[in-house]
């Protein structure tokens, strides 16, 4: 009986002193109808050496890829140190901290994930985290449209140079509650959203709130400043969708314009998470204080014991389902912890001056990627503006045609623009974190130099 | 000591960085940041030390027995951690293409099996990232449905009293009104009040069986067919998914959409806080609607349904598709486990739940549902204690810490006064059992010979009672380098 | 300054402290000429990122080749816990448990492992470990020569039979103190050692010890009993050599023979230590009460504190280097504390009954495997004899080749005796323990069939 | 509770051993077990928790300051854990063939050209498992050495009084007798006295360089022309190479031969006790006897050389060559230093040593050597507290432990009376440093106002002072089923 102690007088002696037959006595209450039998279609138990093979066998199936697709997960170094500690039993095993006495351990991690996360943003107040960047950012719109006192609207405009994915999951989850999604056009020629464009997307209508990423999904860098003014200017909140490793390098919202985005959100995955196949990750939302009581999730505070010594408790409960119910700030329970302990841990290990240094080497590989595959010819930049750490490029021939030929040699090289932007025709978007060295990035070229001139022979 | 209290200025983990500064001399100045953020500067081992001896002021499974009500806390196998983690899983880029994906996508597939199974459910989608999320997704397929069939006037979810909160927050979030259902005296819910409740304003029910009073409601067949018959959808709230686990189905109860907590019933790690994992098993009728992605199988390959092949989903909940790496781990857990294992957490954790009621009861607390059998969790109020004693339920969860034992979940279910929910979950032993019994009767007599101490419990803790008005009142929530003022500096 | 916390201003602060003007100040009671320049040769440092690159290409290197070698070391199963555990930094970066009080897991955890190694060894003390087996079976030597007062003799009785590497390590370490190995033949039909042999070998020699190992390299099965009993017969110490996990089967040293086995020793690697390329392991040293004085290494206690309370601490210290110097019972001095914990927690979880599963899978795999193999012409068991989990097979052409041939498809087909022991002819010892597959297994027939028939082919 | 207190028969961690319990019937029947051992019988959980547990009553580096003189506690970097542990280097079988094992010999190959180059050696054996093992090796290999020459006479090894207890045991071992030398007032080896032993008998010096009183012999040049005059060879015992890494080489001082513990140095793991890896370096007359197995590269393919290549050698020490898994530890340790970073181990670790010592004299402690730089350690005698306060060295180290800082080394070398041998590593803070310096300061304080406090300390850990005299008489070394009958019964 795997994971279940009980001897033979285990059992025997505990019928006894319950009064009851059988264990099956204990099921007594639910109507015979309803019990199964056996439940054959599942495969029979394995041990862990079993399992073990077979999970090795799957996870080998694939080989691993050389991976130069970044759109919203970046193979960053996740130092040693961090999963051995995120995984020790004492923060892997526990669960939300109820107890606050007997959970200091995750609740003060929770206030320093919440201390580094407000730095790198520049804003007040953090939340313990969400389940990833886009349910962060639909959390941070429905937020953003209880909050705005100003206007009383439901509408929210959101630039399509916003990550497809997160356009998509933004909407399942919000839509339900009335919310209207507008969407922004871009500049063809730049790849950035101009105020113009915001302009002619709204019109007239009243707005809560207008998200603005940077960089966009193209990892084209957009005038934050003059966007965030707009969205002042028309009485709507700025919700800023951010890389937290950008923000080593790049201006933080609140710093934004005149008086800085109101709402922070992203995905922490850059922070210490591995690509994981897509999760699990974190999702960080961030505002100004005038907001925290509308900002959802589980918050951790500092305050003091009985005797006046510093201690970390969960607080501003009231916002939250297990009191309010129905009237709660948002549905969610649980954070992503275990992600958050990695972070954290993360951040103490790069630090400013690190991780200023990571996002540095990303832009520089992925430049230099760029500058690589550009001298192939037909393949060049998509736009002109500047970027970060991510190149959105214009390819000669079917893009998904030569991704596919580069994955049969166990290379992934970049994400196909086709299926979100067809108006963009042959597109990819390629990244080179600081992972990729030279060589691999000289390889992807050769490879795809050899690919695209096949084709053109073919042709 | 917080970690920024040990940063000075220049200190570096060196090896952690790439080694040499590179210059970005084209990013425009006026996006760049000016001033660095003020994250620690610490040194390698001094994260390693601090977050090392933070781990040691939790309380958790691996140390501790932690009978949480309702989160179902047991044991997480360590196999479930490391095999999860296997670098073909870790490295795989979300966006890496089918034919590099088989593998992982093989385990998902299964998974959906197994939890099929399990549930009696007509298909499942795994990309709820924790129950919450689940009970969203299905709210949002009822809503949908109704919707399809062009039924606007369904615009209420019933919801019992004792459900979890998330319950009517969910139904709000689907722009549901949630419509309250008393609990009876029993422990079942009154049916004479549901059906009184239900009409063609009904979307839906939202229930958790076995409840979270800790008894399988008796009537689930005639609650099913009262909200069918009136035309709504019947909603099965996975948290206790663990008290029946091999041994009832919700599909076979009538259930038309369920989310499983593959962090309880699973095993998957609570980490803190999370992450979880909220799969949601439906009906034929609701699979349309199904959140995406889903792992379908063809022949031996696997493939993504995505919104082209389900364009009635009601879309996608995370930018990649869910918690794999959780997902995982229940995989793993669920394949140790086998068709034999799912029925023996059902029953031994009802028989250590039972077995906890009946030695407390015998000792002389009052159980809520005496007359019921307990499910896998059962409750306990402390109302006679609180009266006679001056000692209250919150009392008693904070001298078991000293005693050495988690607390159970306090004051839920609200509509029980004083009151413990106690889940002991399979994992545990006998003796460990019978350890939170003496505890609680060695507690009991210190509230008689020396109240005080039980009062102003916890002793023994890392801090001692914290203030949580002064938490909320003075916002204290992130640390700041210039007025750092708070009552640690 | 990788692992080095200074800053700028510390180190200004410290050495005003000290009153020096700078670091390299520190070193001026070093003769000048002595000190050294830039040690060029060394290469440069390197980040974690670029070490971890380099480490996985390295490890990557040789592909990981199907193992059918046993010969001393086990491919078991490890659970998942033990080395999630055991790498708990609480575990991994102490130190020897010098202040108790401090390391109560650690002396816990020690005296742990000497309850269980007692329990499978059947004696009545054990040590905190040794380097490996092949050091403990010298200490074990080394111990006996002092111990046994019946006869005053620096000669000890070896089998033949004896894994070939630890009859050299232990020449290299007991010979500089006088001991004198005698080593004794084998049946060539049986593969065990009688006591005629032994008789025959000793002559009248008086010995200080006689070494029984069980099974012997050869996986074959002595008849303990009677050597135990000749040994003591002749007033020698009996000496055994055991298998871990064989003694879950086995019956242990402690009840050989009429009063037991005195001392037994072996390799604790089969307890939850992977193959590692050799090490560490950890070597475990049992005895009879009366010869624990002479028991070299650290030695954990049972006793109480001020109030009563039980505790651990090491005991018997006066028998070791850092009280007795010179007249200490060894020189050693750290244990293999690492592996004890694994070693520790791998017994917890596996049980008697778990180790007893483990034991018969490895001996019903190997001859299975055995029977595989013999099934193809000129393959043959080289022994009569009942056999535990290793068998020597002979082979029709020799070993080298064949084995050769096997490592170029990846598959290591066992280990060749042709060094050892040239009177053997081509013959090879096997394993196939509880990891191996039956499909495994019919993978390794079905490869050996096919060269075996393309040698026959060629000849 | 140990883990046998919490066996009940029957209970298994099931997943763990194979599902079927194979039948074993080839096995003659009086070879068999007839009972089985009594290991614990104890759940998956139970030996987690309670091994989770365990390891919290534990000081260790990665949870306290550790300045353990002599032993060099200094951080383990996480890394050199997780890549010593790749599947490719812990799944190879040590009798695997050369062409399946180039990747392990590449990484012990580049550790051997380094320990070369750090140490000034011609050569380097990785094989002793330990220091102890290497000084044995060392001393083994002097003997060979002059045994080759057929010089017979030289039957005694001379060691200063300061030296670690292992170097006499050592050379005893390697049957030779061991002659010891003073130290003098100053903490250098009384070079009279020294001149005086050596002669025609002296077969070596075993010298620890800097010496355990934490000092830097001056006349280390002087000692070496004496020995080597009088035909002896000289042994450096690397415990302390930290002190002078990248700085000075034991080569370039004239020694014939050294062991370095990479646990100490190179920052592998203690482990709780070990393992530790005790490589050993030796100039060219001593190069034929090195232990084997050695790794030797020709072009791009690395090889073996064991017995057959290098027939003069001392032979193997263990059966499988070495702590493999250590070695690449250190080597990865090694690769992240870098040339840069040898030289800044030494220098921070001999920063940290004086200014902490500086700290301590300030506040009115007695260096035992004052006059003296302090190596990458140093000395602090208690005679005058012993002698005023009546709380003696052990005293202090014990109440340091409440105070939350692991001891230094207490009553060595013995040459000190009331000795702390103090060596806090090149990876602690300033600060940490700083709050040992209060910490110490505190307890004089105490043992002035509450002596008894400390005499009796600790009175924060699991346990009290523990009696190390009933241990040592009323053996309990291990727990037995029938008669547990020991203080924990």
């Amino acid at each position: 009986m795997p994971f279940v102690p009980h001897t033979q007088d285990d059992i025997a002696a505990m019928l006894a002193a319950i009064g009851a037959p059988s264990i099956d006595a204990l099921f007594d209450e639910i109507p015979e109808a309803l019990r199964i039998g056996e439940l054959d279609a599942i495969p029979a138990g394995m041990s862990e050496m079993d399992v073990t093979r077979l999970m090795h066998k799957r996870a080998n199936t694939d080989g691993q890829p050389l991976c130069f697709i970044g759109a919203g997960a970046y193979d960053h170094h996740v130092p040693a140190a961090v999963w051995q500690i995120a995984t020790r039993g004492e923060f892997y095993s526990a669960y939300t901290p109820y107890q606050a006495e007997a959970s200091q351990g995750t609740l003060q991690l929770l206030y320093e994930f919440q201390s580094m996360m407000t730095a790198l943003t520049g804003l007040d107040a953090s939340n313990a985290s969400l389940y990833d960047g886009a349910s962060a950012l639909a959390e941070a719109i429905l937020m953003a449209v209880r909050a705005n006192r100003k206007v009383k609207s439901t509408k929210v405009l959101l630039p399509r140079t916003l990550h497809p994915a997160y356009r998509r999951a933004v909407r399942s989850i919000v839509e339900p509650q009335g919310i209207e999604l507008i969407e922004a056009p871009f500049d063809p020629e730049t790849g950035q959203t101009h105020p113009a464009q915001l302009e002619a997307a709204a019109g007239n209508a009243e707005l809560a709130a207008v998200v603005i990423n940077q960089p966009n999904f193209f990892g084209v860098l957009e005038d934050v400043d003059a966007l965030t003014d707009w969205a002042h200017a028309r009485n709507a909140l700025a919700l800023a969708v951010v890389n937290p490793v950008a923000l080593a390098l790049l201006s933080p919202p609140g710093e934004w314009g005149d008086t800085g985005a109101d709402i922070a959100c992203g995905e922490a995955q850059p922070l210490g998470m591995p690509l994981s196949s897509g999760g699990p990750y974190a999702g960080f939302l961030c505002c100004k204080m005038a907001l925290v009581r509308q900002l959802p999730g589980r918050i951790a505070g500092r305050t003091v014991d009985l005797d006046g010594k510093p201690g970390f408790t969960l607080t501003l409960q009231a916002r939250e389902q297990h009191i309010r119910r129905g009237k709660a700030t948002s549905n969610i329970c649980t954070n992503q912890g275990l992600l958050v302990t990695a972070a954290t841990i993360h951040m103490a290990l790069l630090g400013a001056a690190g991780l200023e240094r990571v996002a540095a080497a990303c832009h520089n590989n992925t430049r230099a990627l760029s500058e690589m595959l550009c001298a192939i010819p037909g393949v060049e930049p998509l736009f002109s503006s500047p970027i970060f750490h991510e190149q959105a490029l214009r390819l000669p021939t079917p893009a998904a045609n030569l991704l596919g030929a580069l994955a049969a040699e166990n290379l992934l090289g970049g994400f196909d623009l086709a299926a979100d932007y067809p108006e963009l025709g042959s597109a990819i978007l390629v990244c080179a974190t600081e992972m990729r060295t030279e060589e691999e990035m000289q390889g992807y070229r050769d490879k795809l130099a050899r690919i695209v001139a096949t084709v053109d022979r073919a042709a | 000591m917080l970690i920024h209290d040990q940063s000075r200025t220049g200190r570096r983990a060196t090896a952690q960085a790439p080694l040499s500064s590179p210059e970005v001399n084209d990013i425009p100045e006026a996006l760049r940041r000016r001033t660095a953020p003020a994250l620690p500067e610490v040194s390698e081992m001094q994260a390693v030390r601090h977050y090392t001896r933070l781990s040691q002021k939790n309380f958790s499974i691996d140390t501790h027995f932690y009978p949480l009500g309702s989160c179902t806390m047991k044991y997480n196998p360590r196999a479930c951690n490391s095999l999860a983690m296997l670098p073909g899983f870790l490295a795989r880029h979300p966006m890496a293409p089918e034919t590099h994906s088989q593998g992982l996508m093989a385990c998902l597939f299964d998974l959906q099996e197994i939890l099929k199974q399990v549930t009696g459910m007509h298909a499942v989608s795994l990309a709820p990232s924790a129950g919450a999320q689940g009970e969203f997704a299905g709210v949002a397929m009822i809503r949908a449905y109704h919707q399809a069939r062009g039924d606007q006037a369904r615009t209420e979810i019933l919801v019992p009293d004792a459900a979890h909160g998330t319950n009517p927050a969910s139904a709000v979030m689907c722009g549901f009104k949630a419509r309250e259902i008393p609990t009876g005296p029993d422990g079942d819910v009154d049916i004479q009040a549901l059906q009184a409740a239900v009409g063609p304003q009904t979307a839906g029910i939202m229930l958790t069986n076995p409840s979270t009073v800790g008894v399988f409601d008796r009537n689930i067949q005639a609650i099913a067919r009262s909200v069918h018959d009136a035309g709504g959808l019947l909603y099965y709230d996975g948290a206790n998914l663990n008290a029946i686990l091999g041994k009832v189905r919700p599909g076979d109860m009538g259930f038309d959409v369920i989310h499983m907590n593959l962090h309880k019933t699973f095993s998957t790690p609570h980490g803190g806080g999370g992450p979880g994992a909220g799969p949601v098993g439906v009906s034929k009728r609701l699979e349309p609607y199904l959140p995406v992605p889903l792992v379908a199988r063809d022949g031996d390959d696997y493939h993504w349904l995505t919104e082209s092949e389900r364009p009635e989903t009601i879309g996608r909940l995370t930018a990649f598709g869910g918690n794999m790496g959780i997902l995982l781990r229940a995989y793993i857990y669920a394949r140790m486990l086998g068709r034999e294992g799912m029925g023996r957490v059902s029953e031994f954790a009802t028989l250590n739940a039972n077995y906890l009621m009946a030695r407390l009861r015998e000792a002389g607390f009052e159980a809520a549902y005496p007359e019921r059998r307990a499910s896998h969790e059962f409750i306990i109020t402390l109302k006679r204690e609180a009266r006679e004693l001056g000692v209250n339920a919150m009392d008693f969860a904070k001298r078991l810490l000293d005693h050495g034992y988690h607390a159970p979940t306090t004051y839920f279910p609200l509509l029980v006064p004083e009151c413990l929910l106690i889940e002991p979950t399979e994992s545990e032993t006998k003796e460990d059992l019978d350890g939170f019994v003496e505890a609680m009767i060695a507690i009991r007599r210190e509230a008689k010979e020396d109240p005080e101490k039980v009062k102003s419990a916890p002793h023994t803790m890392p801090v001692r009672r914290l203030d949580d008005v002064r938490a909320a009142r003075h916002l204290d929530l992130a640390w700041r380098p210039a007025a750092n003022e708070g009552p640690h500096g």
